[in-house]
């Protein structure tokens, strides 16, 4: 529980953090990002107010009183100023794009153009509810008619859903709509799923979700799927494959041919994961090359923003097998110049749906945006300079680290720290936690979980060269730095704004939020 | 290229240290038979070009109806303060605070969601985030029947349709089953056929769904819906507004096991369908079968107070096929609005926005009784009714004509029911004007005559 | 000289400004706000681009050679990703009232509500082109003429122009009514404006822009005029008293009644700098005291955001006899609920424009929307909490410090370090320094010029007191440090991003801009 | 109160420590006579109400016309990622950065300003920031006054006549003189009138004010505006045009001894007049007279770049009744936008803004000539110019009605003028669309037929 007295009732707002020599004050300490206490540590009764009108004294009254809270509602109580300097100081205690090198595997990092966050927020997009009938929301309509048919062009696929409001609601409707597609041929031994090891954890949890059980199989030592095991594992009780491609190590799978024909030959059908399509916008086109349904990440490929966790977008791509599948609505053109949502009755065959009303617009908005800036051209340069960025890094880091897999790579690559470990006892988490003291958010680690102390770093195509060469050069003073000083790397980050932290006592004693408050029951501010 | 920073000498740089003269070099594990040549898009746009066209496209849609649409969104008065929070870039290009020393922003905001909604419902653990409100129910649902180990549902007729939908689809993939209950001619649950529906022991049930207010408004007995599904040994799922639970009685307070919700009431703009936030907490019993993310408070190495993402084995990427759900990217941004939002308007402004809304329903229902068209339902409402229409879906749409959006047809959503064919179910907020309801009651009067 | 070099072609940004151990890369030092490179060493021949489409390529051709340039333009190269990352690097070096307490004396660092910065923005009010005819601008006439009527109300004041830019040039133009007042007149021998020596510097710089000289008057004991000094001074040749009330001691004039008589006995006017008005709002009305002329600092006592330095707005309010000598256009009201610009030949008497167009309009829609907000009762409020913070926090801090003039003060007060620097060597300058240590900005300090080793401290009505309890006690625990360890004073700031400045040798041989750029003159991006 | 933090509580602890029962105390100091009692303003509004209204007066303002009005206020593609830097309350929420050691953000701005703005000039001092371009013109005219001890000012007649206007103001203080020079047919100013102005001994010159592009819109000779100048021991002032200067011969080439300007165009909006931004540049030579803020490179204790105030001995605050202007605030947000659109811009970018305005003007050109209204001038412009349209202030009044803004009526600047009575002053920038130029040829051919 959070001890809220020590930090409230003393008024001394952030002591419990003071570095040396200087207490911070209110106003934190000057310029280091200082820790902050809670909204609730801040609260003090009467403050806050003069948002919106007092209502009048009976508004409730016809509500019965069984119906109505017991105790006032008691929430921080805080004025305007109070409320900015909270969230504006707590904003500097985050690493970002915006501030800096995020070169997070399997992320996709880049940067998220100004322009994106302005249209999203241009009234007409933002405040158009969602029900409102079709004629009044033909501006996003002609958006998500134009979006949908952009991606079916990029996955060379024949149809699209937006719905899906991220890359892990994607897969599951995919999936859905694979079982889907088996039941409706009357093929329904087909309960099992197919996942390679280096799959992302979402796959086989979908494939949980979406009632199939998961049959993993291993990588070939060149980091591609084990085709032997492939063909082994797939059977009658197959229903789909679920490749990531490119792979979570950042490579392309060179058997994709072969391996495609195989799933279809047991008539199972391939599911992409493209949550990795940064690599290869305008240079492979799943559709074309035989999947038969995959999806999309607005929020890495088309640079829609992370948000510190989501919002994202995870559109549904798939051929005309599938198609009569996707969940409803699509949008779909009417009279010339205009569009609709397709009525409920007709597609029959349609999944439900997998979330509330028309997907996350605000998302599609920034991705529409991103894609119409760079057409076709710029689309296939940003796969371009992203892989030519991710082999330019790999190459400047095998300086120094162990590069598990031949390249060349796509849009991201593995290292390992594995003799580094054996030679110094440093591990990957401490090189990655030194990399923070050197000024950088460190590259996903121990993940894939088949390579040991693994390092997953995704530059991405908007990281100049200079910076590319600044982190390689950090990585590798960092191997000299766990040879003659392995504490100072053990023992980083030194520089954030806290150490190490204890996440054991975390997990075994969860203190999930504040200590609830009371009150509230102060007189209205006026 | 738009935003990338790669000059030709820079690439050139980058292509002799790897010893190759173009990129395509990096492509040729791409085997040739799948290689795509190029794409069918249109070229490139200059930035100002893209801005006069997003532009179009936003004044396309029409805005500036009065509006009385709500049916599970609703329009809200938020403080700029909250939009100016999220335009920082530290947080929105952010991303899953898996780095806690350098993450400290995001992972306190999250705990202070946490913190915020629990106050809000009563319930001590709360997830951030789902999808939305309609995900998160599914969730729930889904939750229900991992802690029972049954496999039905029961949920209420006067659910969202969405979230009927979209639980039904959560549902469908492991063979469980969502049945529906009836309501009463008041526009409640019908909780006799709750009971019966209950007792039946062949079939045991995982949990039972009930909307507060309910998709016509209503005001439910949560109370004893709760305990009929106790009693069955079954878990009691609440779907709630958080606006309403300024004054309405909390899941906690009528003994809901998990409250599901739509957040987006709380500083999140419509968008024609989001981003928003679904809403979804529970008690501590249930804490280890929660899905999504979830932050606790710890110690640094120094003692210094810091949060960080915890009771992550429930987690696709820890757990991978034995994880409580695939959920990975969540709405964190959407949960930074709401608690931004909620830091903004404080517990007495939260109670006069949910005060405010009920003051000018009530307005809006004597004014829409006066032009002709009466309440449907009996039972008690907070801020949104159904009214009685004739050919309520034709009226719907000569409405718009004259700057009106009359709510929603119910038809739309219960094509099968004659009585709802002629109803529309419309809202007032605080940000509903008198002149506004004078204009939809003066219009529909006419229509009516 | 910018030594673009060192760190420009080495490509290690930001390498020169490395703390111990760590070296900051393109990431920068990850949480704590680090030096940045300027644009021009992040400038890269050929990025950037897009932001505008390409013109044909004889858009120029009409133009004679001579009249173009003959170099092309050399400007910075940067992609947006770039640009983004400086802009945020450098907000995170500043001190601001967004993130911490700000007590600077004289300027009155209150929150600025982000409702106003909401509403400058509003289309309507950004893109109005300031020479549309009145009847495409009424929403903003309407607005102005709201806020002159209010200003006229707090002023107690008959007319009032929202032209001047700033509170100098509010002095400007109030001196220069003044002047055309004598002259309308024929009383030409009135060549001088009295200024106490408290005053702030506009005010004699104001004088002698407006061709008058400049006689200083002495304050007495209490830190009020020393009304004999002032009647000496008083004769023929005065044109005007400028008067800034509460002074800038923090203290109301009390002998304000007698003190304006005596100014129109002489036959002068009295010209009241009301920037300190955040101590008065509905206590004092200068112009039913019997001012007759004032200028208002909507950037402090209405709110709008100081921006670093400006912009600002100095509305000038004054009497019957002078507004004939206001400066056109004003607003004036047309047909019933339309408004219009007054046309030039309406006021013949008018002294001429002070600036282009209406004014800093943006800055108006602010202030207008921070006295709508607060209402009669929410001003009066205002003073009446700012006034009670500064009395508190003058208490306490007077605990250790002295202060040199009874109370109670008003907005403001002064302590004196001098007991300390007599005692340890420690200046004022030095204890600033350290409260940046301590997580608080200084209050502003060696002004006013007539106090010993001053300290001017402004706390506001938007500080909370436990923010005033620790400042007071940051700066008592300055003292105690003083006399233990003296250099750890004198040495401060340590946390800020840089220790103290070499001021001397940068007005010595000042550098003003980084070295020429060359260039541009490789081809542009497509 | 709407943004305070006193609570009853507090404002109760603050007394009892002063040991007063009442605020009132604190005001006794103000004599009983002048005491005011209450104000006579509307009471509070909730924030809510206060958007409401605010949005209504943004309504109120029309902004939707097809606008050719520029005479000093241009509209331009602003970069959204100029505004989201300066919503950053680090930088807004600032003060003048008096302490250098935490005010590193606004002073490194304020240098790169500087440097931008010498790059564009070609001067090497520029001061950051003056009110706007009439007022920094007007402290260059007392720049020369003071640099050559002289006391008259010749200017252009072709000058922005709020300029003259404000510039007049400001010299009228010190008693100083400012005569105007007139212009020639083909609209440049007449340089034989301007040779003898300066020859007059007896009322030696201090400084001559030419505009580029003057207030019609077209390029001066000011190479050999700038030779006569000099020849008589006056200084040379430039009026010019900040995005015009990415094509134009920069005031260094021509020996301008000073630029001034309104910056308004490199990334600031209309907003009715301001906030905007005057730029003021010099010699190195003249670097102590110019007034305003300068920033300066240094070195911190330990040998770190850093940036600071300096030469402040010209500054108000040091040297009172002897300094060089009482300019204190000044618009250093709007320096910051400048720098901000600069960067984002680019050099190609900013010669694609000059050069795009320059082809959409000359299609203007031809347009407006085919509808009946040619040139009225015949001297080379870049994106402004004047059209010869009988009747121009009726004919533009009419014009809105159809929704076209038709430039300015020069007779509104030019009242005693005959031959300015018929004619608009019509500007193209690179947001001019054909469609727009199409509409006001068509609007105005059918007014004129
Ligand atoms: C390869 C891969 N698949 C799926 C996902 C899941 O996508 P989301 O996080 O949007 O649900 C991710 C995202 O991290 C991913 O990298
Ligand atoms: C007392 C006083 N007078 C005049 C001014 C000058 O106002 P401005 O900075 O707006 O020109 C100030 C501002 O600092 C001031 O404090």
């Amino acid at each position: 529980m959070t001890d809220g007295t020590a930090l409230a009732t003393s008024a001394r707002v952030g002591a419990a953090m003071a570095p040396e020599e200087a207490r911070p004050g209110a106003g934190r300490q000057a310029m280091n990002a200082a820790l902050q206490p809670t909204l609730a540590e801040l609260s003090r009764p009467g403050r806050g107010g003069g948002k919106v009108p007092h209502p009048p004294a009976d508004a409730l009254a016809r509500i019965p009183a069984s119906a109505l809270r017991s105790a006032p509602l008691a929430l921080p109580e805080l004025n305007e100023p109070e409320v900015v300097r909270h969230f504006v100081n707590l904003s500097h205690l985050n690493y970002s794009v915006d501030s800096g090198f995020y070169p997070l595997g399997s992320c996709t990092m880049k940067f998220n153009p100004k322009l994106n966050e302005w249209a999203a927020r241009l009234p007409g997009f933002a405040t158009l509810h969602p029900l409102a009938p079709d004629e009044l929301a033909q501006g996003t309509l002609e958006l998500m008619h134009e979006l949908q048919e952009a991606l079916a062009e990029i996955s060379g696929m024949a149809a699209v859903t937006l719905q899906p409001a991220a890359g892990a609601q994607g897969e599951l409707t995919g999936i859905l709509m694979i079982r889907a597609y088996h039941a409706a041929r009357g093929d329904v031994a087909r309960t099992e799923v197919i996942v390679p090891d280096s799959s992302h954890g979402t796959n086989p949890a979908t494939a949980s979700m979406a009632g199939f059980r998961t049959v993993t199989v291993p990588s070939a030592a060149d980091g591609g799927v084990d085709l032997a095991a492939l063909k082994d594992a797939l059977g009658p009780h197959t229903a789909a494959v679920m490749l990531t491609n490119p792979s979570t190590l950042g490579l392309f799978e060179r058997r994709i041919v072969e391996l495609l024909d195989a799933v279809h030959e047991a008539g199972a059908l391939a599911y992409m994961d493209g949550a990795n399509m940064n690599a290869v916008l305008g240079r492979f086109r799943p559709g074309a090359a035989g999947f038969d349904v995959m999806h999309f990440n607005l929020h890495k490929t088309f640079s829609t923003p992370h948000g510190g966790g989501g919002p994202g977008a995870g559109p549904v791509a798939c051929n005309e097998r599938l198609a009569p599948f996707l969940p409803a609505p699509l949008v779909v053109k009417a009279a010339p110049g205009s569009y609709r949502l397709e009525r409920p009755e007709e597609r029959a065959s349609a999944i439900g749906r997998v979330r509330a009303y028309q997907g996350n617009v605000g998302v599609l908005v920034r991705a529409f945006a991103y894609i119409r800036a760079h057409g076709a051209s710029g689309l296939r340069e940003i796969s371009d300079d992203a892989v030519l960025a991710a082999n330019y890094l790999r190459q400047r880091v095998g300086q120094g680290y162990e590069l598990p897999y031949a390249g060349p790579c796509k849009h991201e690559f593995v290292a390992s720290g594995r003799a580094l470990r054996q030679a110094t006892g440093v591990r990957t988490l401490d090189v990655a936690k030194r990399l923070i003291d050197h000024g950088f958010h460190p590259p996903t680690i121990y993940f894939p979980l088949i390579v040991d102390e693994c390092l997953l770093i995704e530059p991405t195509e908007t990281e100049s060269v200079e910076t590319l060469d600044l982190f390689a050069e950090a990585l590798l003073a960092i191997l000299t730095e766990a040879h003659d000083h392995p504490e100072r790397v053990k023992s980083a980050p030194t520089s954030a704004p806290v150490r190490r932290l204890d996440e054991a006592s975390a997990a075994r004693k969860p203190e999930l939020r504040w200590r609830p408050m009371t009150g509230a029951g102060t007189p209205c501010p006026t | 290229m738009a935003y990338g920073p790669h000059t030709h000498d820079d690439r050139g740089r980058m292509m002799a240290a790897l010893g190759i003269e173009s990129v395509d070099a990096l492509f040729e594990d791409i085997p040739i038979d799948v290689r795509a040549s190029r794409l069918d898009l249109d070229p490139p746009m200059a930035e100002l070009d893209l801005a006069v066209r997003l532009q179009g496209l936003a004044a396309r849609n029409r805005t500036d109806l009065a509006s009385f649409l709500g049916a599970g969104v609703y329009h809200h008065y938020v403080p700029p303060v909250v939009d100016q929070m999220l335009l920082r870039g530290e947080f929105y290009t952010a991303y899953t605070p898996y780095q806690p020393e350098i993450s400290q922003g995001t992972l306190q905001t999250i705990f202070e969601y946490q913190s915020l909604l629990a106050e809000l419902t009563g319930l001590e653990v709360v997830s951030a985030s789902h999808y939305d409100g309609a995900t998160a129910t599914a969730e729930a649902a889904l939750m229900a029947v991992r802690a029972t180990r049954r496999d039905r549902v029961l949920v209420s007729r006067a659910i969202h349709r969405h979230y009927l939908d979209v639980t039904g689809t959560y549902l469908s993939g492991g063979g469980l089953v969502l049945d529906e209950m009836p309501t009463l001619p008041d526009g409640t649950t019908d909780l006799a056929a709750l009971e019966a529906a209950l007792a039946d022991a062949e079939r045991p049930v995982a949990g039972v769904l009930l909307g507060q207010p309910n998709a016509f408004g209503l005001l439910e007995p949560m109370a004893q819906a709760s305990q009929l599904a106790h009693a069955a040994g079954a878990l009691f799922i609440a779907v709630v507004e958080p606006v309403s639970l300024a004054v309405l009685a909390t899941p906690a307070e009528y003994g809901a096991d998990i409250a599901a919700g739509e957040g987006q009431p709380l500083g999140i703009a419509a968008q024609y369908g989001g981003p928003y936030l679904g809403i979804l907490a529970t008690t501590t019993e249930l804490m280890r079968q929660i899905p999504g993310r979830l932050v606790g408070e710890t110690r640094d190495l120094d003692g210094r107070r810091a949060f960080v993402m915890t009771l992550r084995a429930r987690e696709q990427d820890i757990r991978r096929d034995k994880a409580a759900s695939n959920i990975c990217t969540n709405q964190a941004l959407c949960a930074l609005a709401a608690t931004v939002y909620l830091a903004a308007i404080g517990p007495h402004g939260l109670r006069d926005v949910a005060s405010l809304g009920a003051a000018r329903a009530r307005e809006l229902e004597l004014a829409l009784a006066e032009a002709g068209a009466p309440r449907l339902h009996s039972a008690p409402y907070l801020n949104e009714f159904a009214i009685r229409v004739p050919q309520a879906q034709a009226v719907h749409e000569r409405l718009l004509q004259r700057g009106v959006l009359a709510g929603l047809a119910l038809a739309r959503w219960y094509p099968d029911d004659p009585e709802l064919r002629d109803a529309l179910l419309v809202c007032a907020t605080e940000v509903t004007t008198s002149a506004e309801i004078r204009r939809f009651a003066a219009a529909l009067g006419e229509e009516l005559a």
